[in-house]
């Protein structure tokens, strides 16, 4: 059976951690952070590693901010 | 030559287009020439007017409050022009429809029944064309010829077949004028 | 020698767009110079595929020059008095955004809705900027139907040459009167692109942007600076003035466009009584040409301003005379036109009686 | 983790080209940037970037220009539509779009809406509507919802003083002009994809010379309606969605297309 992965890379210059991303995300998969970028922003964070790529956060991230991968992986 | 003149009539009469054909004639004669309307709602139903200076130097003024003639086609513009005219100047107007005649001895005084030969001519149209014929007799400063040509440059290329009609009332014009 | 036409100015204008190469016209109807917009819409886009519309108003019709003058292309517009009011806001945008287009005011009385009648009234609005903003525009004064001609091509020229709005002062008595003109021959339209024109952005170049808008003080002034250095090369370069009997005159009449034509009859009615008068007309009222009523200053009795207003352009005679002789004003209002038979004996009057 | 999930056939998502890389000046969660995102995105794969000009308007957008890397214009307030029918008449073959706020189009430029749709100006328009005026801080909006508050209407729009919330994008939808009048929004992923659908679909309609394209995007305003980004989108589904029903009110023929 063929599985999903998948990988968020969130740029952190860009994010305004408005959080609908958050919002969206099917595996709770990015949260808050604790950290705050240039802008004065805290930004979201990756948190678990359970990502499917399905690119919810990335066509509702306003900003452009997160760039997703997904790979089938056959088992 | 330096001829200032205004023609002056109610909306409709033709006292604008005698006042182009005039331009374009005189265009053809390498004149300097300009035709200033009076605009607007006046001109609509109302009393029309335009001022026309035929020169032979580079024209100063195209308004001016005084004229060597006055065309006069109604009797609002007989009051209102009168005394407009300079003095030995001429002023022709159609005595068809004017109960108060121009009463000025300082200047030459044309009369003519145009509008009722206009009549007789089955065509109320062809006023204008009998009073500028009257005027050309009287101020012969463009050429009859040249005259026709710019009848042809104003009237739309539709009503041409009414060219001969237009040379007859200017030569009527002409002969109605002793 | 060209074409011998006899034309209204209106139609004047509209066919020396058509022979100029203009791509767009953009207009919304106003007595007294609706004929241009009529004349283009029978003439234009079967002769050179010049784009004709009308706008839902003044303020459309500017925007839509904007837009398309900012694509490079040339573009104009016509209207009058309380038209050009409205294209004020438009034209501020425009002169900050740097786009070259040609206007044309057929002036009527004023204030308010005013007059149909012809007037000069709108002479600040048009030479001290007229919209919001430390801006100018190039403002030519034709006085004639050929210079309506001739000021029409000239003024895509200048607008191109300096990135800049040009506007055709002219009024109602020049839109509506017939004079004979000698127009020049068909220019084709252009298919130069320039280099800043909203186009579409190709891969080898960076995109371009008009704008009048910038968040920050420290750039907007820099912008205003460059701005200003503009209108100093303008003023260096483009000062039009027409002077007529100036060197040994005892008066002189100053007037700019239609009245300057009725001073100039006055000023023969003047000479059959013995008295010589020299006329200054500005063809430029921006960039004025003060260096030439200085030039005169001292060497007359006096200058004698004639308008179609209240006393306008006299602000700007005063700058060039400098106080070194006497001015006097003779303005009507309202639509109304001064004959030469009352300049001269205004003029009498205020010099000659001692009457004020 | 995989080490061959990051190589580039594994990419599925990437900030659009076209989107210039700095950051937005709007405010976290609006739904300005979205809409800047998507219209990038399509301009990205119609590869249209040499053949768009954008036309800003005046309010949040006014400098749109500063994240689209492509040729624009900044319009006076309400003007965008004029201008770009401007841009649009002297080059036909260019693909043209104003992107105006609701203040914009349906205040101070509704005659430009209106006359541009109706002349069918073969050019897109896209709407955001957010039922407030952002850029001059929370004002009442033509959009603004019956009895909602903003810094003009302190205890709520009454529309017996104020008027009504004006429906644009069913006005424009009765002139003969206009072509394609949708109105979709971006506060769900499913909804940004139809709308990013929307504004492809509209581009490709433009380069058929069909009329004007007009799409309004029902946005939020998390800023002037002082809420979270997530809440914003939660009162936009509750409140404004109601009024503002989502779906297309013109759509071409299927003979025409």
């Amino acid at each position: 059976m063929a599985k999903v992965k998948g990988d968020v890379i969130i740029d952190i210059d860009v994010c305004k951690g408005c959080l609908l991303c958050v919002d969206v995300c099917p595996t709770k998969t990015l949260a808050p952070g604790t950290k705050v970028n240039q802008k004065g922003y805290i930004y979201v964070v990756k948190v678990n590693d359970d990502c499917t790529g399905c690119t919810n956060c990335s066509t509702i991230c306003p900003d452009a901010a997160i760039t997703v991968y997904r790979e089938k992986i056959n088992k | 030559m330096l001829e200032e003149i205004i023609i002056a009539g109610f909306g409709g009469q033709g006292v604008l287009s005698m006042g182009q054909i005039l331009c374009y004639s005189g265009i053809m004669e390498n004149k300097e020439v300009s035709w200033m309307p009076s605009y607007g709602p006046e001109m609509r139903g109302g009393t029309a007017n335009c001022i026309t200076i035929i020169s032979d130097e580079k024209i100063s003024s195209p308004i001016i409050a005084k004229f060597d003639t006055v065309i006069a086609l109604n009797q609002p513009s007989v009051d209102k022009f009168e005394n407009a005219v300079k003095p030995n100047g001429v002023f022709l107007y159609d005595s068809t429809n004017v109960i108060k005649p121009p009463t000025r001895t300082d200047i030459k005084i044309y009369k003519l029944e145009a509008s009722n030969e206009a009549l007789k001519m089955k065509n109320t149209k062809i006023l204008n064309m009998i009073m500028l014929g009257a005027f050309l007799k009287i101020r012969p400063i463009i050429k009859l010829e040249n005259i026709i040509a710019g009848l042809k440059k104003v009237l739309p290329e539709r009503y041409h077949n009414l060219l001969p009609l237009n040379e007859q009332a200017l030569k009527k014009g002409m002969e109605l004028v002793n | 020698m060209g074409e011998l036409k006899l034309m209204k100015g209106n139609e004047a204008i509209a066919e020396a767009a058509i022979r100029a190469g203009a791509d767009a016209y953009f207009g919304y109807p106003i007595t007294p110079q609706s004929e241009v917009l009529e004349y283009l819409a029978n003439e234009a886009e079967k002769r050179t595929g010049m784009v004709i519309l009308q706008a839902e108003s003044e303020v459309a019709a500017i925007n839509m020059v904007y837009g398309a003058g900012g694509t490079g292309k040339k573009v104009m517009t016509t209207s009058s008095s309380p038209g050009i009011s409205l294209m004020q806001e438009g034209l501020s945008y425009i002169a900050c955004a740097e786009i070259p287009c040609l206007l044309v005011n057929v002036v009527r009385g004023g204030p308010g809705l005013g007059t149909i009648q012809p007037g000069q009234s709108d002479y600040l609005q048009a030479t001290k900027g007229g919209g919001h903003g430390d801006y100018k525009l190039l403002v030519l004064a034709p006085n004639s139907i050929q210079e309506m001609v001739d000021f029409v091509k000239e003024g895509f020229d200048l607008a191109f040459k300096y990135r800049n709005p040009v506007l055709i002062l002219t009024d109602g008595v020049l839109g509506q009167m017939m004079e004979k003109v000698e127009l020049f021959d068909q220019i084709p339209r252009s298919k130069e692109i320039p280099s800043w024109a909203t186009v579409g952005k190709p891969p080898n170049r960076e995109r371009n942007i008009l704008t009048s808008l910038n968040l920050q003080p420290e750039l907007m002034e820099k912008h205003n600076e460059h701005l200003q250095a503009k209108y100093r090369e303008i003023e260096k370069n483009e000062i039009r003035v027409e002077t007529i009997n100036c060197e040994g005159a005892d008066y002189i009449f100053t007037s700019f466009g239609l009245t300057s034509r009725i001073c100039i009859k006055a000023a023969q009615l003047a000479k059959e009584k013995g008295i010589k008068i020299g006329i200054i007309r500005p063809i430029t009222v921006y960039p004025f040409p003060y260096e030439t009523y200085a030039k005169y200053a001292d060497k007359v009795k006096g200058f004698f301003d004639v308008e179609m207003n209240a006393g306008q352009m006299l602000e700007d005679v005063k700058l060039g005379v400098l106080g070194k002789a006497p001015i006097k004003f003779h303005g009507r209002m309202g639509g109304m036109v001064p004959t030469p038979d009352e300049v001269f004996h205004v003029f009498e009057e205020k010099f000659l009686g001692g009457k004020e | 983790m995989n080490d061959t999930l990051h190589l580039a056939e594994n990419l599925v998502y990437k900030r659009p080209k076209t989107l210039i890389n700095v950051a937005m000046h709007y405010c976290p969660g609006c739904g300005h940037s979205t809409t800047h995102k998507i219209l990038c995105e399509v301009i990205d794969e119609l590869n249209i970037q040499s053949e768009v000009i954008g036309v800003a308007p005046v309010g949040c957008s006014v400098i749109a220009y500063d994240y689209l890397n492509i040729d624009m214009q900044e319009a006076a307030h309400g003007r965008a539509s004029a201008v770009a029918t401007g841009i649009k008449r002297v080059l036909p073959e260019k693909l043209v779009f104003s992107y105006q706020g609701d203040g914009d189009l349906a205040a101070i430029g509704t005659a430009e809406t209106l006359h541009t749709c109706n002349r069918g100006e073969n050019i897109l328009i896209i709407f955001i509507n957010n039922a407030i005026y952002g850029m001059t801080g929370g004002q009442m909006a033509p959009t603004t919802l019956e009895n909602m508050k903003s810094t003009t209407t302190p205890f709520g729009r009454n529309v017996r003083k104020m008027g009504y919330p004006i429906k644009m994008t069913d006005l424009v939808a009765t002139l003969p002009g206009t072509y394609y009048v949708t109105r979709q929004s971006v506060h769900t992923p499913a909804n940004v994809r139809k709308t990013k659908a929307a504004i492809k679909k509209a581009f490709e309609y433009q380069r058929l010379d069909r009329g004007t394209c007009f799409i309004e995007v029902v946005s939020n305003c998390p800023s002037n309606w002082k809420m979270t980004p997530v809440d914003s989108n939660k009162w936009l589904v509750e409140n404004m969605l109601p009024f503002y029903s989502l779906g297309d009110l013109k759509v071409p023929s299927k003979e025409e297309n």
